[in-house]
């Protein structure tokens, strides 16, 4: 028993951080729809980005949290001026192919830096050991951080002027550009935004497992999940919707074999896409 | 032995007097430059390179009286299936490769396969260590790895001595390689007595073992065999040490072999792995270096430690090698016949070839060593454990 | 007098809207009908509910005898409904003709692909697309997708064509036209019911007039008992002298 | 003039043509476009043998099954409008179905395959009932899904192997007479396979049915009002979209001696398909043929090049992009535009 | 809201040329709006009219032309720093933040600097105006009825400070009691000194509000003069209004 729950626990730890993942590609879809398929490469990023940083300073990979954000809005910028700017408004295939070919090109680039070997980030915390189990302090400290971003996301959103452009720019555009918000640029700070979230939950998930240059497919695929678990552009939904899904992943492996857990999962997502296509928690915005 | 082949070498060497041509023979192989497999097969192509430099610099392979210069053709495979066929064509018909190297992991090497065996090409298969690719009828194919079943024999050994009752959990990759691996040393360890609590397998993509770890915890094993390729492998024995799961034996495949494994620090410790050959292996070589010298000159060329993929690659070109001097011809028939009688020891260990029609080509020659992460002196540092005669420190269990 | 479609007490809520409700109307065999109401009276979602596009809470639509409540849009257009929407939806990337010959092959008719070609090309000469036959449909002007909006409906040959404010954006001459177009159409013997808010336009085509508020029926009578009613003055045309100079132009 | 608009319409309403079904199907015949496909198709076929070239073989038949992945996918993409990032999925069960009624069931390959491809359009039929419901990127997502769910369980699937997968003996070969004829065998039927693809493509668009799938992809709610059957027509297209490439994988990996998940259902390769469609111009019948040659060409210069080849994600990513942002037509959208006298032939 | 000096050249239209891709659709357009009156531009369908707005505002660019506004040359300035100078449209369809609330919706009316500077002043004038506005602050702007939204529209723009107010297609699908109430609207910011062009497919109603006229045809300027002499002229009335 004290196994499941631990094993939930644990889930709902992790889930947080792939919540904070799937902020980052939800807020994107919501704001100009979408859908980042260069998402994983740029979580990759923010792996990257700690441990450079870690290793070149010696600074804790917490202390570098604020460098990935800077890291990854500054490259959320630029990627959305060089391959998303043109595409906004277009088919929804123009869009998801430019962040295809943009992920293509980030993962080649990685590739030849960096090979496909895996690396590592040295962080040690005191963890929380019930009996046997151990919750590690850095998957706890992870969802905390994970929690406290979306909590500044949140707020950020709904009290202030950029955050306010950035909704009536999701809203209509159009209107927004008469109304004399800059749009393409409150676009581009979006974009900005969401890499930035996606970098820090790279870092995040580098301080708990190693990874490698091909990791972030794995965290693009379980963002889609948590994405339409939590309802499409809905950044709040995102991070209850990685808490479910981490709680889902930890509920299952007591009880089937780790290897079903992928069906479990995808047919969850499936199921759940056509039974709520805006998502579970999908708040019907009042 | 050594002594023999040198006088031969000589022999050859006069009988073909200073009229000796400069001919070349081509070896066409796909790496996996990119994609998920490529850590590993980028060791392998460091010793088949360095096997080709050391080579020409001796005046190339001595057969039938001439002088062949080794030359590379490799293409990237991508670490998937989609292009070997058409590479491994290419390689045949435009690149006139007259011998193939396999590429990395078992399924690409099926697939390659079935065109070598096409145009009657010796393959030396280096990196495909599952039996079932060897039992498909191929007559042109030779593994130079010990097979997957006897991967964790060693490790099984190893836990027969030290605790006959133990509980182990099999936890291993979803994929080909890992899974045979386990499958067979899960029967093997029912043979012996052991207790199977707990069998898992996940898929190649997962990083979050915690789940796992959880269920290991729950299942009160002893010991934990099976692991996959480097980057799960590393994760596991990380998120082991951090979630602090008490067990006594850790034995995975293929990732802690890594110079890189040294890394994870103190959750390396303890922790080991079967391994095909280990710098500090002492086997007496009938045919070229020792395994001193081969570690030394790869190290001095590539400034890391060889692991056992760039050993494999450096020793399968050689055996290859060794035959085509054998056969004195590049004649694939003849040659393939002097693999089917292949019976040498190099610093990689021995090799024999089955010749079975059933398992045709199957390695049979070679064993498998155990080594561990032990700290010595405050430093990490890997230890052939197993077995008692190749041993370099002791067991740490 | 024969009843061609009867709603019967038709009902639909959208979260805590009452859009609709408990609304009965009769559209008779030849005659056009005209729907009038203030914004948000729930006049689209009453044309929403005929053809199909989202199904009555409760209620019941009789079309040629026929019980058609709750059937999907594509088979009501097969039993003989068309409708020119409100926003225009011409399928941009298909040309004048094939938007028109998508409304032969799938309307009433059911019809092969080289007779809707025939058919399409008829409709779309009859209100004077007869030039653009080939052009795209994202290619022609507002006017002209009106236009294209009727010729798709009326390819099918339905037996009741649906019109949502087909004259809002056209100017006064282009007005004219489509009233004539219109006026044709009936002729032809196809049954209409109309959505308008151009009053001049309403008044001079409809046989009769049905007014909703709030989504229940306000009055329904000729065109001439609907502008003298004291009621549908207050809610819907407002004062009258305004109204005048609204209308008519300058004073 | 208003008055005779007025006689116009009336008349209209009430026209009845008279035309016989005999007259449609000579309406295609004398169409040049089928014959360039059969002819093509030929050519294709018999290229690497009077050039006695089995390396060409080799790059051609990949090229014939990319033809065939992008050439159906395109049905979805280009005609319908939707778009299915987990074609694959169609590839890779197909051909587990027909790699395992081949080998353990030792049925002949040809109905093996063929098996394959009807039980996918099946399975298609059934899973379109429930995805395609959802619109752009939410159908987008749930084909990935899709493919990931039937991914994650094949892998769990023992008498497929698992995550093994199949390895073919080359005893498999036998009743084609070996390996060496084995492949050629399975060459000229994926040749086939990717003319019937094209003539798929070339039969939908010009018939009634189509009409309906392009009045879906233009804009669905007004299909639906006009009385196109959408359900089901989508749902139909979906299933046809599945058949072919079913078909092809199961010659595929019979070809490639082994099947296993990865390798089956890499998502990757989905996504390759639809760089071909635009690289061609979607919603053609030609613009997929050009796309995968044309990308096939590409990456295997690249591949084969040395200065690029560690580079070649790189710069096929690069490439895509720049189609992407700048020619969204695809090289058969861009010369149309240029040169509309040629449009009757760049279909 | 006033510009300084009545009867001042505000906006200035020289000659635009503008279209969408290889379509020209504007072959030379010409108009000015003094400050504090109300000018209409009218024309049939087709003729250019949301064009013209459009590249006035600069949605899209004018291929050729001059876009002068309070003396400064504004041709080529995207549609926000347009917005945020004063020159302020009115869409076509009101385009509101439908999941925004009222006063979010007004506050990005005010969301240029200028704006922001009489947020206070300008919320409780748009709330005097439109007291209905103001009972409902805090719901959905998507929830509204079309006449509340088209308020709420006029609203907005009025929070963005204008020295011009750009309307497009004031009583497309409104009933005619809510046209009613918007001309009363108009009428009272004209009297307050509002500069207001009109684009309006009502001919009546914009002749009838507005003091001065353009007749746009077929992407050109064909007529101008003060509206009753517009109306008055047969063959504009013929042709080109189709009274």
């Amino acid at each position: 028993m004290i196994g499941i729950l631990a094993s939930v626990v644990d889930g709902v730890l992790v889930g947080a951080v792939y919540g904070l993942a799937a902020m980052g590609l939800t807020l994107i879809w919501g704001v100009m729809n979408v859908i980042n398929l260069s998402h994983g490469a740029i979580i990759v990023l923010g792996m990257f980005v700690v441990y450079f940083l870690t290793g070149a300073t010696g600074v804790s990979a917490y202390v570098g949290i604020p460098v990935v954000v800077v890291v990854g809005f500054v490259a959320g910028i630029i990627i959305y001026w060089m391959s998303v700017n043109r595409v906004i408004g277009r088919p929804i295939l123009m869009s998801l192919l430019a962040t295809f070919s943009l992920n293509m090109i980030i993962i080649g680039l990685a590739t030849a830096a960096w090979t496909t070997s895996p690396y590592n980030v040295p962080v040690s915390l005191p963890g929380i050991t019930v009996q046997n189990y151990t919750f590690t302090g850095t998957h706890i400290m992870a969802a905390i951080i994970a929690g406290a971003i979306a909590g500044i996301l949140y707020l950020f959103l709904h009290y202030t002027r950029p955050g306010k452009a950035i909704r009536a720019v999701a809203s209509n555009r159009d209107a927004a550009e008469l109304n004399g918000i800059p749009t393409r640029q409150v676009l581009a700070m979006a974009f900005g935004l969401g890499v930035a979230l996606a970098c820090v939950s790279g870092a995040l998930i580098a301080t708990l497992f190693p990874f490698t240059v091909l990791s972030g497919g794995a965290y693009q695929l379980k963002s889609f999940v948590v994405t339409v678990l939590g309802g499409l552009g809905n950044p709040a939904g995102a991070l209850l919707g990685g808490i479910a899904l981490g709680m889902v992943e930890g509920l299952a492996t007591p009880f089937t074999p780790v290897s079903w857990t992928p069906i479990i999962e995808f047919g969850l997502f499936v199921l759940t896409l056509i039974a709520f296509p805006r998502g579970i928690f999908a708040f019907t915005k009042a | 032995m050594r002594k023999g082949f040198y006088l031969l070498a000589a022999a050859a060497f006069l009988a073909a007097g200073p009229a000796l041509a400069e001919d070349t023979v081509t070896i066409g192989f796909t790496a996996s430059q990119t994609g998920k497999l490529n850590n590993d097969s980028t060791s392998q192509l460091r010793g088949f390179e360095l096997w080709r430099d050391d080579v020409n610099a001796k005046g190339g392979i001595k057969a039938g009286g001439k002088s062949y210069k080794v030359k590379f053709v490799s293409y990237d495979d991508e670490s998937q299936g989609t292009r070997v066929q058409q590479l491994y064509t290419r390689l045949i018909t435009q690149d006139k490769a007259q011998f193939l190297f396999s590429p990395y992991s078992s399924g690409l090497v099926a697939t390659a396969a079935i065109i070598s065996e096409q145009y009657g090409k010796v393959m030396m298969s280096i990196g495909g260590a599952e039996e079932k690719t060897y039992k498909l009828g191929n007559k042109y194919l030779f593994q130079t790895y010990t097979g997957a079943s006897q991967y964790l024999a060693g490790a099984l050994d190893v836990l027969k001595h030290k605790n006959p009752k133990a509980k182990i959990a099999f936890v291993y990759e979803d994929d080909p390689f890992s899974k045979a691996v386990a499958q067979a040393t899960r029967e093997l360890a029912k043979k012996d007595g052991f207790t199977v609590a707990l069998e898992e397998s996940y898929s190649s993509s997962t990083t979050d073992f915690g789940p796992i770890i959880n269920k290991v915890i729950s299942s009160g094993a002893d010991a934990l065999l099976g692991g996959g390729h480097y980057a799960d492998g590393s994760t596991l024995a990380r998120q082991l040490h951090d979630q602090k799961a008490k067990l006594k034996w850790v034995t995975l495949l293929v990732a802690p072999d890594s110079p890189n494994f040294s890394k994870l620090g103190d959750s390396a410790v303890g922790i080991s792995v079967p391994s095909q050959w280990e710098p500090q292996v002492t086997y007496k070589p009938d045919f070229g270096p020792t395994p001193a010298e081969f570690a030394k000159e790869f190290t001095a060329k590539y400034k890391i430690a060889p692991g056992y993929h760039a050993a494999g690659g450096y020793s399968g070109a050689m055996i290859l090698q060794h035959a085509i001097e054998k056969a004195g011809s590049i004649d694939p028939k003849k040659v393939a016949a002097e693999l089917n009688k292949t019976d040498v020891t190099t610093f990689f260990g021995k090799c024999k070839f089955s010749t079975d029609p059933k398992s045709h080509g199957l390695q049979i020659g070679h064993t498998m060593v155990l080594a561990q992460w032990q700290m010595k002196d405050g430093k990490l540092v890997k230890e052939v454990i197993w077995p008692d005669n190749a041993k370099t420190a002791n067991i740490m269990y | 007098m024969t009843a061609l479609l009867q709603a019967i007490n038709l009902s639909r809520r959208f979260g805590g809207v009452q859009a609709v409700s408990e609304l009965t109307f009769t559209v008779n065999q030849g005659e056009i009908l005209g729907l009038i109401g203030p914004n948000g009276a729930g006049k689209s979602t009453v044309f929403n509910l005929l053809n199909g596009v989202i199904a009555p809470d409760t209620g019941q639509i009789i079309f040629d005898g026929k019980d058609i409540t709750g059937l999907p849009p594509y088979t009501v257009a097969r039993h003989g409904i068309a409708r020119a929407h409100q926003i225009m939806q011409p399928l941009l990337g298909l040309s004048v003709l094939e938007n028109c010959m998508v409304g032969a092959c799938f309307g009433r008719e059911n019809m092969n692909l080289a007779d809707a070609r025939e058919a399409a090309r008829e409709v779309a000469q009859s209100v004077g697309l007869g030039d653009r036959i080939n052009a795209l449909a994202g290619s022609l002007t507002t006017a002209g997708k009106k236009r294209l909006e009727m010729a798709r409906a009326l390819s099918a040959h339905p037996k009741l064509l649906l019109l949502d404010e087909v004259l809002a954006g056209l100017n006064p001459t282009e007005i004219e036209h489509m009233i004539e177009t219109i006026r044709g159409i009936r002729k032809g013997g196809i049954t209409i019911l109309m959505i308008e808010h151009v009053m001049r336009a309403i008044m001079s085509l409809s046989d009769r007039i049905v007014v909703i508020n709030l989504g229940k029926r306000l009055a329904e009578g000729t065109p001439r008992e609907i502008a003298e009613n004291p009621e549908v003055i207050t809610a819907y045309l407002g004062d009258s002298k305004l109204l005048a100079t609204a209308e008519e132009g300058a004073p | 003039m208003p008055s005779s608009i007025s006689q116009d319409v009336a008349k209209a309403g009430t026209f009845k043509p008279q035309r016989s079904f005999a007259d449609e199907i000579y309406r295609h015949v004398r169409e040049p476009f089928p014959w360039l496909i059969v002819i093509f198709t030929a050519v294709v076929g018999l290229a690497p043998v009077v050039m006695d070239d089995v390396s060409l073989r080799e790059s051609l038949l990949l090229a014939a099954v990319y033809v065939t992945l992008a050439s159906n996918l395109n049905l979805m993409i280009g005609y319908a409008e939707y778009v299915n990032f987990g074609n694959i999925v169609f590839f890779g069960l197909g051909g587990y179905i027909g790699v395992y009624l081949a080998t353990s069931w030792h049925v002949n390959l040809v109905l093996s395959v063929l098996a394959g491809g009807v039980c996918v359009s099946a399975l298609a039929y059934l899973f379109g009932r429930g995805i395609l419901g959802l619109r752009g990127a939410f159908f987008a997502l749930a084909t990935i899904g899709v493919n990931e769910a039937i991914h994650a369980f094949v892998t769990n699937f023992e008498p497929w192997g698992g995550a093994t997968g199949i390895y073919l003996s080359m005893d498999a070969y036998e009743p084609l007479g070996g390996p060496m004829s084995g492949l050629w065998f399975c060459y000229y039927l994926l040749v086939l396979v990717m003319g019937l693809s094209l003539l798929l493509s070339y039969a939908i668009k010009t018939s009634k049915f189509g009409l309906g799938i392009l009045a879906i992809g233009q804009n669905e709610d007004a299909a639906a009002v006009l009385g196109v059957p959408t359900p089901r027509y989508k749902a139909i297209i979906y299933a046809i979209s599945g058949f072919l490439p079913a078909v092809a994988g199961g010659l595929y990996f019979f070809k490639s001696g082994i099947i296993e998940p990865n390798g089956a259902f890499d998502l990757t390769t989905s996504i390759e398909a639809i760089v071909m469609i635009m690289l061609g111009g979607a919603g053609t019948i030609t613009g997929p043929v050009i796309g995968a040659f044309l990308y096939e060409e590409l990456r295997g210069f690249l591949l084969f090049s040395e200065t690029f080849s560690h580079l070649q994600l790189v710069l096929a990513g690069a490439l895509l992009l720049i189609i992407v942002l700048f020619v969204p037509g695809g090289l058969l959208g861009w010369l149309r535009a240029r040169l509309p006298w040629l449009r009757k032939w760049l279909q | 809201m006033t510009e300084g000096a009545n009867g001042a050249l505000l906006l200035d239209v020289e000659e635009l040329e503008a279209g969408y891709d290889d379509v020209q659709i504007l072959w030379g357009i010409s108009l000015k709006v003094k400050a504090g009156t109300m000018t209409t531009l009218v024309g049939a369908n087709g003729a250019g009219k949301t064009t013209t707005l459009r590249a006035i505002t600069g949605a899209i660019r004018p291929m050729g032309g001059r876009v002068t506004f309070g003396g400064e040359d504004v041709t080529r300035l995207s549609t926000h720093a347009k917005a945020a100078r004063g020159l302020v449209l009115v869409p076509e369809g009101r385009q509101l933040y439908p999941d925004m609330t009222v006063e979010e919706n007004l506050e990005m009316g005010a969301y240029a600097a200028r704006a922001r500077k009489r947020y206070d002043d300008h919320l409780e004038k748009v709330y005097a105006l439109f007291p209905r506005l103001k009972e409902r602050r805090r719901q959905r702007a998507g929830t509204f009825s079309g006449g509340e939204q088209q308020m709420l529209a006029i609203a907005r723009g009025l929070m963005s400070d204008p020295r011009i107010l750009i309307i497009d297609e004031l009583s497309l699908g409104l009933a005619p009691v809510v046209v009613q109430q918007l001309v009363v609207t108009l009428k009272s910011l004209k009297e307050e000194g509002t500069t207001i062009l009109l684009v309006e497919q009502n001919v009546h109603l914009a002749l009838a509000l507005s003091d001065y006229t353009y007749v746009i045809a077929e992407g050109h300027s064909f007529t101008e003069g003060p509206s009753s002499e517009v109306a008055a002229k047969p063959e504009v009335r013929q042709a080109y209004l189709g009274l």
